[in-house]
Parts: C-alpha cells; structure tokens; sequence
C-alpha cells in the first residue's frame, strides 16, 4: 500500500430537502485496493458515490483525491481527475453502438478539435485509429467482441454491465466506482464479473471502490470494507474484522440480506 | 426523361400555331389559357373560393356569350396553392407552359406572398403577373417591371385615397388640421408598408398620426385598443389581415369606439371579415376598388348564362355577388380586356404573354366602354400605359349594415402625383439592386 | 393611474382566456404525461363543430350535447390509435405524436365543416361597462366566470369523485396506481375527454370573441408560456399563470411597445416564460423532481 | 442481382473509418453524385429544377440542421426557421453591403451570423431540458421575425420588407438559370452534408448522442455538456442558415420574415421524423417526401380525379395523411424512412441466401 490513501473522505454529509441521507462519514482508501462499500437498501452508498465523483454536492466535508482537497466535486472535474464509474441501473448511451460507447470512455483522451474532425485534417485521422484502437483492446480485455457494432439498448443486461465497465474502463482511470456491478447476475455471470474486476486492478493498478449486496463476493474480492447503515458509518477495516465487528453483525449481517 | 416529354409537346404547340397562322384555319388548340394558382383551403379559403370563383364565372361567361374573343376560347386549370408560397412556386412552375397547346395569357395569384416569389421569374418567362389591388407599390413603375401589374390600386395609393375621403368627410383637406387619426396595421411588411406614405400625408395636412401594431395572427388586442381609447381619435384606419378584422371591430365594441369611424384597407373590406363579428361590425367602412352587389348588367347576365346553366363555379351560391367575387370578376374583365386589346394589334388568334403583356399597357377602359361591358360604375375608368401599370387610383366606400356592403361614396382618387416620385425612388433603388435598366417608355408605342 | 388599472384588468381577463386553454393541457399532462400540443386543434375542432350544427338549425343545447359526444368519442380514438402503442416512450416523442393529431384534427375539422369564417354569438352583451371611470367588457366579465365555475367544477371532480382520486394515484405514480389495480387506459380516455369539454367551453368563448376559423388553434402558442410559468401540472397554476402572461404582455405592449417598437406580445410572454425557466424550472407551482442516477 | 461483398474483409481501422465500407456502396454513391451533377443539368426542365429539386435540396439541408440538433444531439427545436431568417437576412445585408463580395462567403456569413444566435437561444438548455427547451426554440422563432420585420435595415429600407435575391455570380460564372441554381444549391447541400457527416462520426458527434441518450451519465463520463449543447447549437444553425439562404437566393429569389414562420419549423420537423431522426440519409429521403407527396396528390387529383374530388378536400386529405404518417412513423418506426430504407438493403445483400 502507498503511503498517502488515494481517496479520503472527511466527514462527508448529505441532505435532501431536509433528509439526511450521509451524516458525517469519514474513511479512507488506498491507491490499488479494492474496497467494497456495503450496507442495506437506503444506507446511503449510491449517494456516497455520487458525492465521490461529483453528481451530488455534499452539504459538508471534505473529499481528500490523490493528494488533492475539494469541497466540492464536479462530474467533469472528477473525470479529468481520473475517477469512472459505473451506475446501479446502467447509465449507457442506449441509441449508440457498443464501440461508440467505449469510444465515449476516451473522450478526455483526445486531442484533435472537432473542427479538424469535421474536415479531416490535421490530427484527426491518427488521433481517431488511436482511440479505435485503445477501444479494441478494452472489448477484447472485456471480451465484448462480438457484439462490438450492436446498439447497447437492444443487448440483454448482463452484457451491458459489461459494456459499462468497458466504457469505464476506456478512461484509464485511478479510481474505479463501481455501482453493484453484479445485480441481477447468476452465479457464473457473477464470478466471470469478479474475475474481469480483479484482472483490472491487477493489469491496469486501478483502484476501485464498489457497492455490492452479495456477501460471498464481497469477501472474496475487497481487500477493504466499510459498512453504512442509515447513513452512518458503522464499520470499516479488512474483510475479517468487518465480520467480527458485533456492530456490523447487528446492523447488516444480522438482518435478512 | 420529362424534358423528352415536354420538348415534343412544346414543339407541336409551336408547329400548330404556326400552321395556324399559315392557313388562317383555325386549329383545335385555339384557346387562351389561364393557368390559376388558386386557393380554396387554409385560413385564407374565403378569399380564394369568392375570387377564383368569379375569376372563372366570368371567363365561362365570356366563352358561352361570345365564343370566346374574336373565336378564341378561354381555358384555365387550378392548382391549389394553400396561399402557402412554396406551393404558388411549384403552380406557377407546372402550369406556366400552358396546356394542350393553349399558351398562357397571364398569372393571377391573388397572394402577395406568391406574386413576390414569381415576380423575377415572369420576367424572365414573359408571363405577365397581375396582383389587383395588391401587391409591390414600385411596380406601378413598369419601365422597371415591365410584366408586373398591381391593377386599379396600390397600396400607396390606397392610403392617399382613404385620407382624401377623410378630409371630404370633414368639409375638406384643409380641416384635416389637428385631426388624429390612429393606422391600426397588421405586424407584417404588408401592414408596415403604407405607414410612411401616412407620415407623408400627416405632415402635408396637418393632421396627428400614432401608427398601432397587432402582432399576427392578431387575435388579441385588447392593449392596442385601450391605448386608440386613450388617444381618443377621430378615426382609425384598419389595415387589417384574416382574423385581425372582425377581432378588432368586436374589441373596438368592448372599449366602446364606433365602428363607423373605423376605415378599413382593401384587406379588411369583403363580408368574411366584417360578418364574423356580429353585431359589432354594425356601421363599419371600408374602402372597395368595386361595389358588391349583383346589380350591374355583366352580373345580372352572368348569372343568366353561367350560373343559371348550373355552370357556376361557386359551391355556395348565396356568394354570388360578395366583395370577393366581384373582384374575380372586375380582375376577369381586365384580364379578357387584355387579350381583346392585344388581338386588335398582334391578330385574332391565342397569343404569347409578352403580346398580352402590351394588351395590358394599352387597356383603356372609359365610361363608354365600360357601359358596353356591362360593368359601368363596378369597374373604375382605366388607362393603363408602359410607365403606370396601375390606371386608376380610385376606391369607393362601404358601409357594413349588419348582413351586406352598401356603397356610400362615389370614386374618391388617390394623389397619385404627390406618390408618383416617392414610387419612382423605389423602383430605381430595385433596379440598381438587381442591376435592371428601365425601359425607355417614350419610346414605347 | 386609471389607464393603468384599465390595462391591467384587461389583461388578467384576457388572461384567464389563456388559462382556460391551459387547463385543458395540464389535465392531460398530469393524466399521462403528454405535452398535448393538439389542445389547440381540439379548441378549433369542438368551435368548429359547435357553430356548425348551430348554423344547420340545430338548438344550442342539443348542438352542446352532440358536440360533447364526439369530443368524448375523439378522445377514445386518441386513446386507442395513439396513446396506447405509445406507452413508456420518451415524452419527446409523445409530444411529437400529438404535433401529427393535431394535423390530423385540423384537416378532419376543414373536411368536414369548410374553411370559412364563422359568427358566433353566445347571446353576452359585448357592450363595455364603466365603472368608476374605468372600462370593464362584460363579455370577458362572463368568460373569466366561467373559468372559474371550470375550475370548481373540476377540482370537484378530483377530490370527490372516485375517478377523480384514481386519477390523482395515476399522476402521482403510473406504476404504484397500475398495482392497486387502476385501468390505466380508462383514466387516459377520461381525462382526454375531459380535457374535449375544457376545449369546447374555451372553444366557445375564443370563438364568440374571435369568430370560429383556423387560426382559433394558434391559442395553444399563447397558453404554452402560462404552463411553463404556472407548471404543468397544477389548475391553480394554470390560472395564476394565464393571470401573469395576460397582465405582463398587455403592459408591456402599452408601456414597453412605444420604446422599442409595438406588436411584441407575440414574443413577449416567451421571453417571460424563459426567465422564469432559468430562476424556477419547474414553474411557480411545479415541483422537480430529484434527479436519480 | 443487387450486390455482393464476399472477400472484402476490413483489415485497418482507418478502412473501417471510411464513410462506405464496401465498394459497392462507394461506387453507387458516386455514380449517384455524378448522375446528380452532370446528366440532371441537361435532362431537367425548368419545373423540375424550381419546383422539386431546388426545394428538395433545401430542405433536405435544413432537415439535416435540425437533425443534428435534435437527431443527434438530443435538443428539441421549434425555432428551425428563425435560423434560416437570419441566414437568409444575414447573407443578403452582407451582399448588399459589402460591394463585390463573393456570394459563396455571404452565404458563410449567413451560416455564421445564424451560429450566433442558435448559440444565444441555445443557452438556456444548460438549465431547462425536454420540451421546456420548446420555448427558448419559440422565443427565437416569434423574436427573430419580429425584429426583422420591425427594423428596416435589415431589408435594406424595402417598403414591403422584402429582400431580393443578388445576381448569382460566382467566379465570374452565372448561375441564375434554373440548372445553374440547381447546380450551386447541390454543391452547397453536398459539401454540407459530407461535413455534417464528417462530425456525427467523430468524437463530437459521439459525445452529442451521449448527451442525447444520458447526459447525467455524459458528464461523468467528462463530456464538457455546456460545450457539447452549444456546438450542438451552433452547427445546426450554421447549416440552417445556410439553407435559409440558398432558400431565398436560389429557390424563391425573394422572402420575406413571414416566409419563415412557424409552421416552417414544423415542416422541417416533420422531414426528420420522417425521415430519420439520427441519420444523414434521413434528412434527404424525408424532404423528398415532404415536396413530393402534395405534389403527387395534386396531380393526382388534377389528372385523374378531375370533378371527382374537390381539390380542397385534397388538401384537408393530405393534411391528414401527413399526420397519420407522422404519428405510424413514432409508433412503428421512430428511426423513420432511412431505417426502412437500410432494412431493404439488408435484406438486398443476402438475397437470394436469404433461406
């Protein structure tokens, strides 16, 4: 582990219209772990990670980004820092192809102006086969190959988690969000997810953060979890201690999920 | 592929004048034709069915009565133009060749609209355009147009005539002095037109001038009719368009102005757009190029041969005789007068658009001649000529009784001196723009 | 002063005319979520039908009646034809369906009943009124009147009536009211329908006051910027709405007009409408939504 | 026997980037192009240079303006025509005022002075989405002829605020014949249409139907919205201005604000539901039809229906039969006539293998 946390958060809290969704949250994560972010339905994580990268503006506290201090994070912002995501119920762009989407990923990557797009001149041509290519090897890496000119709205959910992570991917990021990317999934979707998620941290040294309700892949997969509930943070530390943590154990574990 | 069509067609028409003109038999395609850019739906429909509907009436009438002029017949064909431009575009593209041989006389699109966007194009096609009533004002000046004709009436001198009428009715010019008279015109470079020529007037007389704008469609003008309320004039002037008409007599009721102190232009004139405001439009005036009425002899006789036959052209016969209609007919005998004038001079046979374009010029219509056509006092003495293509400058008044139009003037002129130059100045500007010389018409016979 | 005031009751009178077509517009909204840029075709289709069955020597009521029934009969057809193959489609492309109903409402209205101009006289005075000074038409006396019976009548309607509670579960969650076993597609026709009768009551005022023609569709363009101010989805704000756009223009066309040139009420009330946009979103009485992601 | 394609198999991405992937495409394509340049100049008569191909080409350019705007990049409009006044208005002052001044830059300036004020009226769609977008379009559309009808100068003082179209010269060559506007109206259309193509394709193109689809998820993905929305603005207007010129200058020859008037705006609409929302070919097959069909039903009516049916009915009918389209188009084919169209050919490629 590096020695300063490539994400930190200082006691983050978030309302809507009066309702507190985070109350003072605080914890850290470090570059190249995996960190899993769990709790029951309404804790609070999908709002945690929209507070990490900008959709939601936090009330107070402070998100601590690669040695870096914000207040506030906007999405664009959030991008050029090298943060992706993907979202619960996938946000990919239906009308367009599979590529396309990828594609969308490298948009901070390019460097030609639309203008020269448009008359193709200048470093439109080589800039667009270099994006092409970089695609390419995320969908081979994703294996989504066959379904490369496909429009996204018409292929069935389990691919399109897939091509999210893809377009997520296409960024290079430092740090991955990923919003249950296993919902909804079989056993063998699930593992061949956790296997694409773990490949990632171990090819590209991508940090990621996740939210995921199954337990089993939970443990196997982080290296670090924190558990909310009711906004709250109510545990935090290894797989092993989260388990042990009697308070962990009352508010999630002992409940029916 | 359609040029393979067309050429032979063309080809034929020529061949067959020509042997015509060779033998002096008369051929089969002897006709003159009308190709009409009607329009009988959208929200101009009334006028449309009321002209085009008198326009033919008349042209059959002439057909049934005399055999046409001189053995040739008239023929025509519609095509529906919406009044939408782009359709009176593709009309007058489709039916400017004529049909079966019959060349085209002239277009009578009865849309300003249309009549700018086929105004450079009859020129180049030598298919003269006639806009009565309407149309550009600097086309009076045919040395600079020499195809385009805004028969009987400018809006300038529109305008002229409507303040000569005023200061009649005020014991004469010279008590315009101090009047207010408020132009209530439609937002639209129609409505716009005439407000400098009344800025003109205003000046020349003395009188006080506030111009009111009604955004189109002109269906609420509350705001504007407070503030004529406010001025308290002595008249308004209606220069009005579609549904502004009857809107503004009946809110002009709601802030209790009279309606006979309302004037309204040649767009605000026809029973369509009095009737609709009901009891409101009680006692309103307007001006009219023509009587409605069905008591003039060319009507009383059309009515005899053309519709009694059951050959009217009018699906609601009760129109018969409206301000609409009339004008389709005044526009008929203009336009027969044209080729009567212009067969005189080139031979009694179908002719081109350019020869019954001198038939226009040389129109000469006196109370004699309009006594012989059955059209005295419904028609206006004209004298058309290479530089006037208008003639006549003279409106009469109506009055609005609650169910009709009654006349209540004679023919009041316009100043069309004091217009002339102003015309002039327009004219030449176009022809500077579009690099056009006028024609010498000195040398015009 | 007194011009003033004049001006200002004019246009909250004339206002209130926008409202009423607004209504009709807002029951839809709330009903299906579709921006129904047909309410303009229905005002002229209903005056339309109204006048012609009068002129034909049919008496007022039973002309009313029948006019009603084919409105109610135009909504079951809408209901049919075009809103159910379109169910869960962007609004985008709703609103789009009804810009081709509306094409449709007006060719079938001129087929069947002609183009021309016609009269209508509802038997309301249009002499002007004064009081104290100050100029009031009785003609718009009476429409604002009937607005506000409408309104009774329908807010009635909503808190009383069963339909009216299942239409209120409707607006407030499609699916949730789809559970409890509400017929989505029955509500959807009564709401259409009784957005017909709204556009018949507007219909019959624009028209004595405008003469029964085409342009009587160009209403919707005026009661658009009235939803946007007041929001689509609240009666109330489509009165307070119509009230604002009335007034503003009105005096802006009086006050402002002279300064920068006159016939601005066209773009006058867009231009309000916009600012508001830009400050509230959602309209004075709308509520936004949070965005979920 | 249509075409075949076996062995062409793409073996770089800059050959997988090109417009027509196969050459039978490529070779259809240009013949069309050729056909279109060189043998309709002399096989078209007037009627069909001024009635049909001028306005089609036109319209197919303003389609494409606005398909770019609302196809692509997801932003409603009603305010279609405003931009082609200004281009229109714009072009015209340009010629008048600037003596000599090449016709092909005014037509530029045209497309750049409506770019401004698409971007001004595009502003607002920071804050206001879907159909609320509707009234920033109309205030452009009632503001826009407003001001061109109330202040002269931009007619030049014309007393009926109508503008007059220059002589078309260009390069000392005339082109105000019918085939010498038709020619100039396709050069302009096809130069338009390769660089609107151009831009769908690229980066630019992909962030606008990322917009379009999400643009929640567009941002955090770092797609710059406010300048994504505004060059959405911007180029469409450019291209509709540009149309509002060549519509003044090589179909009309003369307009007027009013010419440009609401109801423009919703045709221009209709020719992309029509056609295809999201899709170049869209564009030209949905004004085709827009121009084509009254005036099939017209002539229709005129040759064989001549007494039969009133030709005003023809029009209510046709009225009707364009809203009918419209809404069969939404329900059972959103992507329109180019989908259709791109259907046929599929089936067409494998045909007769198709069992």
């Amino acid at each position: 582990m590096g020695a300063t946390p490539l994400l930190e958060l200082q006691r983050i809290s978030l309302s809507f219209k009066g309702v507190k969704a985070i109350t003072d949250i605080s914890f850290t994560v470090e570059q190249g772990e995996i960190c899993a972010l769990i709790g029951p339905n309404g804790a609070g994580k999908s709002s945690l990670l929209n507070v990490i990268n900008g959709v939601y503006q936090p009330d107070q506290g402070l998100i601590g980004f690669n040695g870096q201090r914000y207040q506030k994070m906007q999405s664009h912002q959030a991008a050029v820092q090298g943060i992706a995501r993907t979202f619960q119920n996938i946000a990919l762009f239906k009308g367009m192809s599979v590529l396309d989407n990828v594609l969308t990923g490298r948009n901070l990557k390019v460097k030609s102006s639309w203008i020269e797009q448009a008359f193709h001149i200048g470093r439109a041509l080589a800039d667009e086969i270099k994006q092409r290519q970089k695609a390419e090897e995320i969908i081979d890496f994703l294996r989504i190959n066959q379904w490369r000119n496909s429009i996204v709205g018409t292929l069935p959910y389990g691919l399109q988690k897939r091509v999210e992570l893809a377009r997520a991917l296409a960024s290079e990021p430092r740090l991955l969000l990923l919003d249950e990317p296993m919902a909804g999934m079989n056993r063998e979707e699930k593992s061949e997810m956790s296997a694409f998620i773990l490949d990632t941290q171990r090819e590209f040294g991508t940090t990621v953060v996740l939210i995921e309700h199954d337990i089993g892949v939970v443990m196997g997969l982080s290296d670090h979890v924190v558990v909310l509930d009711y906004g709250k943070k109510v545990g935090d530390g290894t797989p092993d201690e989260v388990r042990k943590s009697p308070e962990v154990i009352a508010a999630y574990l002992g409940t029916t999920h | 592929m359609l040029s393979i069509i067309k050429k032979p067609s063309a080809l034929i028409g020529a061949l067959t004048l020509g042997l015509s003109l060779l033998s002096g038999t008369v051929q089969a395609a002897n006709e003159q034709y009308f190709p009409l850019q009607s329009y009988r739906v959208g929200p101009y429909a009334a006028g449309g069915t009321g002209f085009f509907g008198g326009f033919i009436d008349y042209l059959q009438y002439v057909n049934l009565k005399e055999g046409g002029v001189n053995g040739v017949k008239f023929t025509w064909s519609e095509c529906e133009t919406e009044y939408v431009v782009e359709k009176g575009v593709e009309c007058y593209e489709r039916l400017k060749k004529g049909l079966n041989g019959a060349p085209a006389a002239a277009t009578n699109p009865l849309s300003v609209g249309i009549a700018y966007a086929t105004l450079d194009r009859s020129a180049t096609d030598k298919l003269p355009l006639i806009t009565i009533n309407h149309g550009r004002t600097d086309s009076t000046d045919g040395s600079v147009f020499p195809y385009v004709f805004p028969l009987q009436l400018n809006p300038y001198s529109e305008v002229s005539a409507i303040i000569n009428y005023i200061g009649d009715k005020s014991g004469g010019l010279d008590k315009l002095k101090g009047k207010k008279i408020v132009t209530l015109f439609h937002g639209s470079p129609y409505g716009k037109e005439t407000n400098p020529i009344l800025e003109l007037l205003a000046k020349k007389y003395g009188f006080q001038v506030t111009l009111i704008e009604v955004p189109h469609p002109g269906n609420e003008q509350q705001s504007q009719w407070l503030n004529i309320r406010r001025i308290k004039p002595d008249w308004v002037i209606l220069r009005g368009w579609g549904v502004m008409n009857p809107v503004a007599l009946k809110t002009a009721q709601k802030t209790g102005f009279p309606a006979d102190h309302i004037i309204g232009n040649i767009w605000s004139n026809s029973e369509e757009d009095a009737a609709p405001a009901g009891a409101a439009a009680k006692g309103f005036i307007s001006i009219t190029t023509h009587p409605s009425g069905t008591n003039f002899p060319v009507l009383q006789d059309i009515d005899k041969t053309v519709l009694k036959a059951g050959k009217g052209n009018l699906q609601d016969s009760k129109r018969f005789g409206t301000v609409y209609y009339n004008l389709g007919v005044v526009n008929g005998i203009l336009n027969v007068e044209a080729v009567r004038v212009a067969q005189a001079k080139f031979g009694k046979r179908p002719l081109t658009g350019e020869e019954v374009r001198w038939g226009f010029e040389n129109i000469k219509l006196d109370d004699a001649r309009l006594k012989q056509l059955g059209a005295y006092g419904l028609v206006q003495p004209l004298k058309l000529s290479c530089s006037d293509h208008e003639g006549g400058g003279a409106v009469r008044f109506q009055q609005w009784d609650g169910k009709q139009w009654k006349v209540i003037s004679d023919w009041v002129q316009a100043d069309r001196k004091l217009l002339r130059p102003i015309i002039e100045e327009s004219s030449h500007k176009y022809a500077k723009e579009k690099g056009i010389t006028p024609r010498d018409c000195s040398k015009e016979s | 002063m007194e011009f003033f005031l004049e001006v200002l009751t004019g246009g909250l009178l004339a206002g209130l005319m926008y409202s009423l077509v607004a209504i009709g517009f807002v029951l839809i909204y709330k009903a299906s979520g579709v921006f129904n840029f047909a309410q303009g075709s229905m005002v002229l289709f209903s005056a339309l039908t109204f006048v012609s069955l009068l002129e034909r020597g049919v008496p007022f009521w039973v002309s009313f009646a029948v006019t009603l029934l084919t409105m109610i009969a135009l909504a079951w057809a809408i209901e049919r034809v075009v809103l159910r193959p379109l169910v869960n489609r962007p609004p985008i492309t709703l609103f789009m369906a009804t810009l081709g109903l509306s094409y449709i409402i007006e060719g079938v209205a001129q087929a069947m009943w002609g183009a021309q101009v016609h009269g209508l006289e509802l038997g309301i005075s249009d002499a002007p009124l004064e009081i104290g000074g100050m100029l009031l038409s009785q003609f718009d006396l009476f429409s604002a009147a009937t607005a506000g019976i409408l309104v009774l009548f329908l807010s009635l309607l909503f808190n009383k009536t069963r339909i009216g509670i299942s239409l209120r579960a409707v607006a407030d969650d499609q699916l949730a009211a789809l559970a409890v076993g509400i017929k989505l597609q029955r509500i959807w026709m009564i709401v259409w329908a009784v957005a017909g009768f709204v556009g018949l009551v507007a219909g019959l005022l624009w028209g004595a006051r405008l003469g029964v023609q085409f342009s009587l569709s160009l209403v919707v363009l005026k009661a658009l910027p009235v939803l946007i101010i007041g929001g689509f989805t609240s009666i109330g704000g489509a009165i307070v709405g119509g009230l604002i756009i009335g007034a503003s223009e009105k005096l802006a066309e009086v006050y402002l007009g002279p300064i920068i040139g006159g016939g601005i009420e066209n773009w006058f009330p867009y231009v309000l409408a916009l600012l508001f946009l830009l400050v509230r979103p959602a309209g004075i009485f709308g509520e936004r939504a949070i965005e979920r992601v | 026997m249509i075409y075949r394609e076996s062995g062409q198999f793409i073996t770089s991405y800059q050959a997988d980037h090109r417009i027509f992937k196969l050459y039978q495409q490529r070779w259809a394509f240009y013949a069309l192009l050729g056909f279109a340049f060189v043998i309709v100049p002399f096989i078209g008569n007037d009627y069909w240079f001024s009635a049909i191909l001028i306005p089609f080409l036109v319209l197919s350019l303003a389609g494409l303006g606005l398909n770019l705007l609302t196809g692509y990049a997801g932003q409603i409009s009603l305010g279609s025509a405003a931009f082609m006044a200004v281009g229109a208005f714009a072009a015209y002052n340009f010629q008048v005022r600037i003596e000599g001044s090449p016709l092909l830059v005014g037509f530029v300036f045209g497309g750049v002075a409506a770019a401004i004020v698409g971007v001004i009226f595009g502003l607002p769609s920071l804050r206001i989405k879907g159909f609320y977008l509707l009234v920033s379009t109309l205030a452009a559309q009632f503001f826009v002829t407003w001001v061109l009808t109330q202040f002269g100068w931009f007619s030049n003082y014309n007393a009926s605020g109508v503008i007059s179209a220059p002589s078309l010269l260009i390069l000392g060559h005339d082109f105000s014949s019918p085939a010498g506007r038709y020619l100039l109206t396709l050069g302009v259309v096809t130069v338009l249409a390769f660089f609107a193509r151009n831009i769908v394709r690229s980066e630019l193109g992909r962030h606008w139907m990322a917009v379009r689809d999400m643009d929640t998820a567009a941002a955090v993905i770092g797609i710059p919205i406010l300048k994504t929305k505004l060059l959405a603005f911007a180029i469409s207007s450019f291209l509709l201005g540009i149309a509002g010129a060549l519509w003044a200058f090589t179909y009309l020859g003369t307009v007027e604000p009013h010419g440009f008037d609401l109801s423009r705006s919703f045709q221009i609409l209709f020719i992309i539901i029509i056609g295809g929302m999201g899709s170049i070919l869209g564009n030209f097959l949905g004004a085709a039809f827009i121009v084509l069909l009254p005036i099939l039903l017209s002539n229709l009516s005129a040759n064989f229906l001549a007494g039969v049916v009133d030709p005003g009915q023809l029009e209510n009918l046709q009225k009707i039969i364009f809203g009918a389209l419209i809404i069969f188009f939404l329900i059972k084919e959103p992507n329109g006539l180019a989908r259709l169209w791109q259907l046929f050919r599929e089936r067409a490629r494998i045909w007769p293998l198709r069992f």
